[in-house]
C-alpha cells in the first residue's frame, strides 16, 4: 500500500476538497486512532510528500481517461467528473447552485485584478478608462475580490486583490494557471527608442520601422522582448 | 447611415468603442490611421446625441484627445508649437496606442475567464455518500455542549427541590476541596458516569460546587467529558496525556474568561 | 463516448447506489431535458444492456486495481472503497461528524433564537448590541436555524427558529429540554411603535418550564451564575 493508494482512497470518500496540510492532519490524527503498522508509519509523513504523490495520482488518472479526473482547485484537490458528462449529472443531482454569470465590465475589471493585483481602484479605471464603483461592489459581495491593503501613497487608497473563491469560481489551481499570465502582469511599458514620424495620420511608423517598436516591447519585460526577438533572427 | 446599426451596440467604455472601431480597420493596432479613427469616433459620439443618449463624461475626454491628436497630425512638422522644455512631451499617439494595447490584453484575458466560467458549469465535484462503518473499531464519541452539561445539573439539582433550597446554613464545601476529591476518584477509576459525582451530595451547594469543580477541571484539561452515544448518559475521564502536557500553558488563565469553547475539548476524542 | 462512460461518470457521482431500472429511468429524463444528440439516442436504453455495460465496467476496475471498487450489492451498483483503507476514511467520516465547534458570538446568538423563536434578524441584534450579519450566516448555513416566517410588520422581515438538526447537534430531545434562562427570557426588545409582533419580551416557553439555569450558566463563568444565585438567594 502506498501513500498514493491512501491519498486516492480518502479524496475518493471525502465530502469537500482537501489541502495537503489537512490531509497530513488526517494522517497524523489516524496514527493516533489505530494500531496499524502503516497508519503509524505515516504518521508524520510531510506536507511535500504528500503533494508529489497528489500530482502522480493525478497524472495516473489523466492517463487512464476515466469519465473523472482528480483537479486541484485553489490548492485543494478533489474528483471530478469530465464536463461531457454534464447532462446525466445534471438530472441526477439537480441544477447546480451556481450563481448568476459574471458581466462583460465584472469579467474585465476582475481580470485586471486578477494579473496587476494588489491594485488601487483609480489604476483600474485607469486601464479600463471608465469608473469601476458598481462593478467593484459585485465582486467584493460576491467575494471574488478583496480588500487586501493600503497603497503606501498620497491618500492610502485600498489595495484589491483576489481571493480563493475566485480560483475556485474558475477552477483554478492558482493564479499561475491563468493563460498568458507572465505577458499580463505587472510590468513596465517600455516606450520605443524613438517614435517615428511618419506620415500625417500614420499612427506609429512604417512596417519595417515597426520591428523596433514591436509588441513585446509593450508589454513584456524588455529582457524577454530581447531574447524572443534573438531567437527569431 | 446603415452602417450605424451595428454601431448601437454596448460599449464599455471609450477604450472599448476605440477598439471596436480598430478591428473594423481590419488593422494592427500599431499601424491605424489615428486620424481616420479620431473622426469615427467623433461620428459616434454625436450619434449618440442625436438619438439623445447619455454620454459618459470618459467618452467625452476621449474625444477631445482624439481631436488633439488629429489636430496636430494636420499640422506641418515645422508649425507645431512645442513649447520650450517639452521637447520631451509624450507622444499623444503612442500614449493612446498602449493604453489600447494594454486594454486589449485584459479584455482578450476576460473572455478566457468567462470561457472558464462556462466550462466550470458542466464540471461536478464527486460529492460521496457517507461511508458507513460495521460495529467494528470505535465509533466516535459525541462530544459534550454546555447545554447539556447545565442539563444535566439542573436535573440533579431537581432531587433537592423538596428540601428548602434558600437555606442558611453554610456551605460545607470550597470548589478546591472538591476538585481534590475528584481527582481522588479518577484516579482509582479512570472513567465516571456524571451522576457518580453527585451521589454523595446532601445539598443543592454541594451539587453546585461539585459541578464547578467538575468545569475546573475540564478547563485545566485534566479530564475529559463525553458521550459514547447521543442521548447516553456523559462520561468522565482523565484528559488524554498530550492534553496533559498542553495544560501547563494556559491553566493560568483566569475562571473569568472561561467560556462555552473550552468546556468541551473532548469533542475531538 | 460510450454507455458504460456515461454509467461510470453517474455512479461516480451519485450518492446512493442504483439499480439499472433507475439508471434507465436517469436515461430517459435526461433525453427529455437536453437538445444533446447522444443523450437522446440513450432514451431508450434496456435495462439488459446497462446490466451488461455495468458488468463490464466493473471487470475493468478490478484490473485497474485502484483503492475503490464498482460493486452491485442487492442489485444495485455502486463505487466503494477497499477495506484496508479503512482507518484513514475512519477518521475522515469522524472529523466530519461535527465541523468546527461554534464561536461564542455564535452561541450567543444561537441561544438567543432557541429561547425566543421565533424572532427577527432586528430583535436579535437589538438583544445582542452588534450586528449578527456573520453570525446568521454560519448558522443558516450549518442547519442550526432556518427562516421560518415573515414577521407581521413593515419591511415583512424574516423570522427564524431553530431547527431539528439544532437539537441534534446538541443532543436536545427537544426545546423544552433546554436548560431553562429566565434572564434570557426576560430582556426586554424594544422595538419601533409600528413594529409591535407580540408584546415585548414574552418568552415562546411556558414560565413553568423555568427553572434554575438562567443565561449565566450557559455563556458566562460559572464563578458569575453562582454569585447571581446567591444573589437572588
Amino acid at each position: 500500500m502506498e501513500l498514493k493508494n491512501i491519498l486516492e482512497a480518502v479524496l475518493f470518500s471525502a465530502q469537500k476538497p482537501m489541502s495537503p496540510k489537512e490531509l497530513q492532519e488526517l494522517f497524523a490524527l489516524t496514527a493516533e486512532q489505530t494500531e496499524e503498522e502503516i497508519a503509524r508509519a505515516l504518521k508524520k509523513t510531510k506536507q511535500e510528500a504528500i503533494a508529489t504523490a497528489l500530482e502522480e495520482l493525478a497524472g495516473e488518472h489523466e492517463r487512464a481517461a476515466r469519465s473523472y479526473r482528480l483537479v486541484c482547485v485553489a490548492g485543494s484537490w478533489q474528483f471530478v467528473s469530465q464536463p461531457e458528462f454534464a447532462p446525466w449529472i445534471r438530472t441526477l443531482v439537480g441544477q447546480k447552485q451556481r450563481p448568476t454569470r459574471l458581466s462583460q465590465p465584472a469579467l474585465e475589471t476582475l481580470a485586471i485584478i486578477a494579473y496587476r493585483q494588489p491594485i488601487t481602484r483609480a489604476e483600474i479605471e485607469q486601464i479600463r478608462g471608465v469608473a469601476v464603483d458598481g462593478v467593484m461592489q459585485t465582486l467584493l459581495e460576491r467575494d471574488l475580490v478583496e480588500q487586501s491593503g493600503k497603497a503606501e501613497v498620497v491618500g492610502r487608497p485600498s489595495l484589491y486583490s483576489t481571493t480563493p473563491e475566485f480560483l475556485e469560481y474558475f477552477g483554478l489551481r492558482s493564479l499561475e494557471e491563468m493563460p498568458a499570465a507572465d505577458e499580463l502582469r505587472r510590468i513596465q511599458v517600455q516606450k520605443p527608442e524613438s517614435l517615428v514620424t511618419a506620415d500625417p495620420g500614420l499612427a506609429t511608423a512604417p512596417p519595417e520601422a515597426l520591428a523596433e517598436a514591436d509588441i513585446n516591447q509593450l508589454t513584456a519585460a524588455p529582457t524577454a522582448a530581447v531574447s524572443e526577438r534573438e531567437n527569431k533572427g | 447611415m446603415s452602417e450605424y446599426k451595428v454601431k448601437f451596440e454596448i460599449f464599455e467604455g471609450p477604450l472599448d468603442l476605440l477598439l471596436h472601431l480598430v478591428k473594423k480597420e481590419e488593422v494592427d493596432i500599431h499601424q491605424v490611421n489615428l486620424t481616420k479613427i479620431a473622426t469615427q469616433f467623433i461620428e459616434y459620439i454625436d450619434l449618440m446625441r442625436v438619438f439623445d443618449l447619455d454620454i459618459a463624461g470618459e467618452f467625452l475626454v476621449m474625444a477631445s484627445t482624439l481631436m488633439y491628436i488629429k489636430s496636430r497630425e494636420l499640422l506641418p512638422v515645422e508649425q507645431q508649437v512645442v513649447a520650450e522644455g517639452e521637447e520631451e512631451e509624450e507622444d499623444p499617439r503612442w500614449e493612446l496606442i498602449r493604453r489600447l494595447v494594454e486594454y486589449k490584453k485584459f479584455k482578450d484575458a476576460a473572455a478566457q475567464l468567462q470561457e472558464r466560467e462556462s466550462a466550470q458549469e458542466h464540471i461536478y465535484p464527486r460529492l460521496p455518500g457517507k461511508p458507513e462503518f460495521a460495529a467494528d473499531g470505535p465509533v466516535p464519541r459525541a462530544p459534550v455542549s454546555v447545554f447539556d452539561l447545565v442539563n444535566a445539573v439542573n436535573s440533579i439539582l431537581k432531587r433537592f427541590t423538596t428540601q428548602e433550597a434558600r437555606d442558611v446554613y453554610e456551605d460545607k464545601w470550597t470548589v478546591g476541596e472538591k476538585i481534590e476529591s475528584i481527582l481522588t476518584l479518577i484516579q482509582t477509576r479512570p472513567v465516571l458516569k456524571f451522576s457518580e459525582l453527585f451521589v454523595t451530595a446532601t445539598t443543592r451547594g454541594e451539587v453546585i460546587v461539585t459541578f464547578l469543580a467538575m468545569l475546573e477541571l475540564i478547563r485545566l484539561r485534566q479530564m475529559v467529558i463525553d458521550q459514547p452515544e447521543p442521548f447516553a448518559e456523559i462520561e468522565i475521564r482523565i484528559a488524554p496525556p498530550e492534553m496533559l502536557a498542553e495544560s501547563a500553558t494556559d491553566a493560568a488563565a483566569p475562571i473569568a474568561t472561561e467560556n462555552a469553547e473550552n468546556i468541551s475539548p473532548a469533542a475531538t476524542n
